[in-house]
């Protein structure tokens, strides 16, 4: 994909607001218990900040995440949720209960820790996804249909 | 684990359709076995709650140990784990006859299709087994989403189809959610329990009858009950081949079942629920001979099987309409005879189309001297569409005429009677090309004269197989299985 | 009545919404008019949903000062449940969003148009 | 098309305004949504998961298994977009880059 737009300008101003987009994503995921935010929320503008390095910079490497990136991110983001879940069946719980983990922890924050661990798998989950889409959709050369043929 | 297999029947679909697309950039064969090896998993934990179930009374799981009012619980009946065992049992034998339609695709790109496949099934067992409303919703939505893709993955013209299939499907799923909010807003619970434990105190409440009107019409849509089939004929027809088996199998019966489950189980007792069943029992009476008619009426056989379903979903949903033991029986016994006809009917569809290109009656000339083992499959299929006595489709329609009768409703009696012939006229047709006319000597080349690969074979003979055996144990089944499913004391 | 028409006037506001959504699904004839209609009808029922967690006098359902111990008194906070399960629903109405956004993408490029009387019409050609 | 679009929206407006006014009023502390289920999540919700966010005790905790459910249907959406485009993927060869 070429980028939509492309000047120093905008390039600059790339590098210096992505680092805080970033930091602002995390924030938003990791105080996802106290505020309003979360595993959602955070990944988004997490997805957000690729989509602004694709949308201007001709060459997304040295910024991480090519497409085939993104749909591993998600996978291993959905893998660490079921992860989670079937992680209670050792400590002879029901799926997806946190509070059997064997963690010195009072009961509460144990809960708090299996949330919070299903919580970053879903922002790794939704950025990905989010990153995978925006690639389909702007992709320029995919595959030619021709009339009536079964693809 | 096995106290864990309600919640496996679902989670392994999920996990392993997650692990797929990752495998599928190393190596395609692995992917391919995941996807089987996840199947056969589901299977067998629907097949341990089938057992479980039966011998000692349903199976509430709370997930994440929340007791159920406030968390989500899974509940397995006979009802719920037969049908879970139903739907992974097809997906297997689908999944065995996509391999040789995937082998010409690229590695990543048939993984994405094995991951939907895999995840259509998660959203489908998923429906199956909850117990709360909002749940259902959530996988209505992963099985319609996969289910979009997959049929988009053929021809363009499949993609305007399913365009159309999303923005109905859409609003089909929101009626629904807009019924489980007013549920919600009368009860302040979720629970499908916990609703039909408060249900009495609101029954009469005009908020009550809105919430049964948009999730029954909802459902219906999903459904493809008659006034609302207009998207299932388009999308089935130009879906590719290898999933439509599957599609048309399973899923508009999943549908069916939920509001089945719904109206039953959980509703039943109020008076707009029987009314709403009476309206039901009509639309199924209209889907049935309208379905019929149209599928008389097309020369695409699969654009055919696509009307046909439109009808058998009205036998179904006719029997669960009626409500009597016998017309119950006779739904639930459809239901599982039909999953295996149309599937049947559908893979053999395919295959030849696979083989010629195109799907239209002309391919079908004299095609038994090509495919004799597919065509033999097929007329038993069509023969137990048809409703003749040795197969499975016979005993299901006389337990929907007899139920029937039971109520006195001979105009039932008299569609029920007449749509059989009518689809002896289309099946017959069918069979009529395939034996009895001359194959056309153009465009002779040595692949169309083949039978298919043994790959895409196996599943159609083993679908047919099972109807005969059905036909010859249905009273086993019955006994056995389908009796202890019935909604306790609702007759 | 005045009292009745305002206690449920989200209600009503959010039937409008769907009734503008559903008006725009079923007779608009461009396919983006459809899609973004679908999506004001997902926003009708994302509304009635929030309409009833509100509680009058409650507050965002975030416990700002206590430590886990005490107990919070249920009317002070509005309910949390829709709120949850309106994050999922919103969730669902992106991806739809973007399915539908990915079909439409492939139809015009090979159509050319997202009419759907010219559509047709190039369908049959 | 057209006048079936009418018919179907009068239909869908009389019988919402109908029922709307039986609802209970917004914003009713007493009605049942607001009695039934949802104390436990305010009274014991920060006591019992941790979180002093009642939306993400229940997302998170009571009802993750819907997160879950949700997380997978955008999963499934990202699949189905990079299928129906049929996008490359694979680190193999050219495509892997945009």
């Amino acid at each position: 994909m070429k980028p939509l737009f492309g000047s120093v300008v905008l390039d600059v101003a790339c590098r210096l607001s992505v680092p805080f987009i970033i930091l602002f994503a995390i924030y938003v995921i990791v105080h996802g218990h106290d505020s309003p935010g979360g595993g959602f929320q955070g990944g988004t503008i997490l997805a957000a900040t690729f989509i602004l390095i694709r949308m201007i910079r001709q060459d997304v490497k040295p910024w991480g995440l090519d497409r085939t990136g993104a749909l591993v991110l998600a996978c291993c983001g959905l893998l660490l949720y079921t992860g989670i879940g079937l992680l209670s069946f050792l400590f002879a719980g029901n799926y997806l209960d946190y509070g059997v983990f064997p963690l010195p922890l009072e009961a509460g924050k144990i809960r708090f820790m299996g949330s919070f661990g299903i919580e970053i798998g879903v922002s790794m989950g939704v950025t990905g996804v989010l990153v995978l889409i925006f690639d389909a959709l702007t992709e320029e050369d995919s595959q030619d249909d021709k009339p009536g043929e079964p693809t | 684990m096995t106290a864990h297999a309600p919640v496996l029947i679902v989670v392994i679909p999920l996990a392993i359709a997650v692990l797929v697309p990752l495998v599928s950039l190393r190596s395609d064969q692995w992917a391919r076995s995941l996807v089987l090896l996840a199947l056969l998993g589901a299977m067998t934990c629907a097949a341990i709650a089938l057992a479980q179930t039966l011998s000692t009374g349903p199976w509430h799981y709370h997930l994440g140990g929340w007791e159920p009012p406030w968390g989500i619980e899974y509940v397995l009946d006979p009802l719920s784990s037969g049908m879970a065992l139903l739907i992974s049992a097809v997906a297997i034998l689908v999944a065995i006859y996509a391999g040789p339609h995937l082998s010409g695709w690229a590695a990543s790109r048939s993984g994405l299709f094995s991951s939907l496949f895999l995840l259509l099934n998660t959203g489908l067992l998923g429906m199956v087994v909850t117990g709360d409303f909002f749940n259902l919703y959530v996988f209505l939505e992963i099985s319609s989403l996969a289910a979009y893709a997959l049929l988009a993955s053929g021809t363009i013209q499949a993609t305007v189809a399913t365009f159309r299939y999303l923005i109905i499907g859409t609003i089909a799923a929101t009626f629904y959610l807009l019924g489980v909010g007013y549920l919600y807003a009368l009860t302040g619970t979720l629970n499908m329990a916990d609703v039909a434990a408060r249900l009495p105190a609101v029954a009469d409440s005009s908020p009550f009858i809105v919430a049964v009107i948009f999730i029954a019409v909802g459902l219906s849509i999903k459904a493809a009950l008659f006034p609302m089939h207009g998207w299932l004929p388009d999308a089935y027809a130009y879906a590719p081949p290898t999933v439509i088996g599957f599609i048309s199998a399973v899923m508009a019966k999943v549908s069916v079942y939920a509001l089945f489950r719904v109206l039953y189980f959980i509703l039943r007792p109020a008076e707009i629920v029987e009314q709403t069943l009476t309206v039901l029992s009509w639309a199924a009476a209209i889907a049935i001979l309208a379905g019929s008619l149209l599928a008389v009426a097309q020369r695409d056989i699969r654009r055919m099987l696509a009307y046909s379903s439109v009808g058998q979903m009205g036998y179904i949903m006719l029997g669960f309409a009626l409500g009597t033991r016998a017309a119950l029986i006779g739904a639930l016994l459809h239901m599982l005879n039909h999953a295996i006809m149309k599937g049947c009917l559908f893979l053999a569809a395919g295959g030849v189309q696979w083989r010629t290109g195109s799907c239209n009656l002309d391919d079908f000339a004299g095609i038994s001297r090509h495919m004799p083992l597919t065509m033999a499959a097929v007329v038993v299929a069509a023969i137990s569409m048809i409703g003749l006595p040795p197969t499975a489709g016979f005993f299901s329609k006389w337990y929907l005429v007899t139920g029937a009768i039971q109520v006195h409703a001979w105009v039932f009696v008299a569609v029920l009677i007449g749509s059989s012939l009518l689809s002896a006229v289309y099946f017959f047709r069918v069979i009529e090309w395939a034996y009895l006319r001359a194959p056309e000597c153009s465009a002779t080349s040595a692949i169309r004269h083949q039978e298919l690969p043994v790959q895409m074979l196996m599943p159609i003979l083993l679908l047919a197989t099972s109807i005969l055996l059905l036909g010859l144990f249905n009273q086993t089944v019955i006994s056995h299985v389908i009796q202890y499913a019935l909604p306790q004391g609702g007759f | 009545m005045m009292s009745d028409i305002l206690g449920h006037l989200n209600y009503w506001l959010a039937t409008l919404l769907l009734l503008i959504g559903l008006h725009g699904m079923l007779i608009r004839p461009n396919l983006v008019k459809k899609l973004m209609a679908m999506n004001v009808m997902q926003v009708a029922v994302i509304m009635f949903f929030i309409s009833l967690a509100v509680k009058t006098g409650g507050t965002a359902p975030i416990e700002l000062h206590g430590d886990g111990h005490t107990t919070p008194h249920a009317a002070a906070y509005i309910n949390p449940l829709p709120h949850a399960l309106m994050l999922t629903a919103i969730v669902v109405g992106v991806s739809t969003t973007g399915v539908a956004l990915a079909l439409l993408i492939r139809i015009y490029r090979y159509y050319g148009t997202l009419e759907e009387p010219e559509l047709l019409q190039r369908m049959q050609e | 098309m057209k006048h079936f679009s009418w018919f179907v929206m009068l239909i869908v407006a009389a019988i919402l305004i109908i029922a709307g006014r039986e609802l209970p009023r917004v914003g009713d502390p007493e009605a049942p949504a607001a009695t039934h289920v949802s104390p436990r999540y305010i009274e014991r919700g920060h006591h019992e998961t941790g979180a002093p966010n009642f939306v993400t005790a229940v997302l998170a905790d009571y009802r993750g298994y819907d997160t879950l459910g949700e997380t997978s249907v955008i999963f499934t959406a990202g699949l189905a977009c990079a299928l129906i485009l049929g996008i490359r993927l694979g680190r193999s060869g050219e495509g892997g880059n945009a």
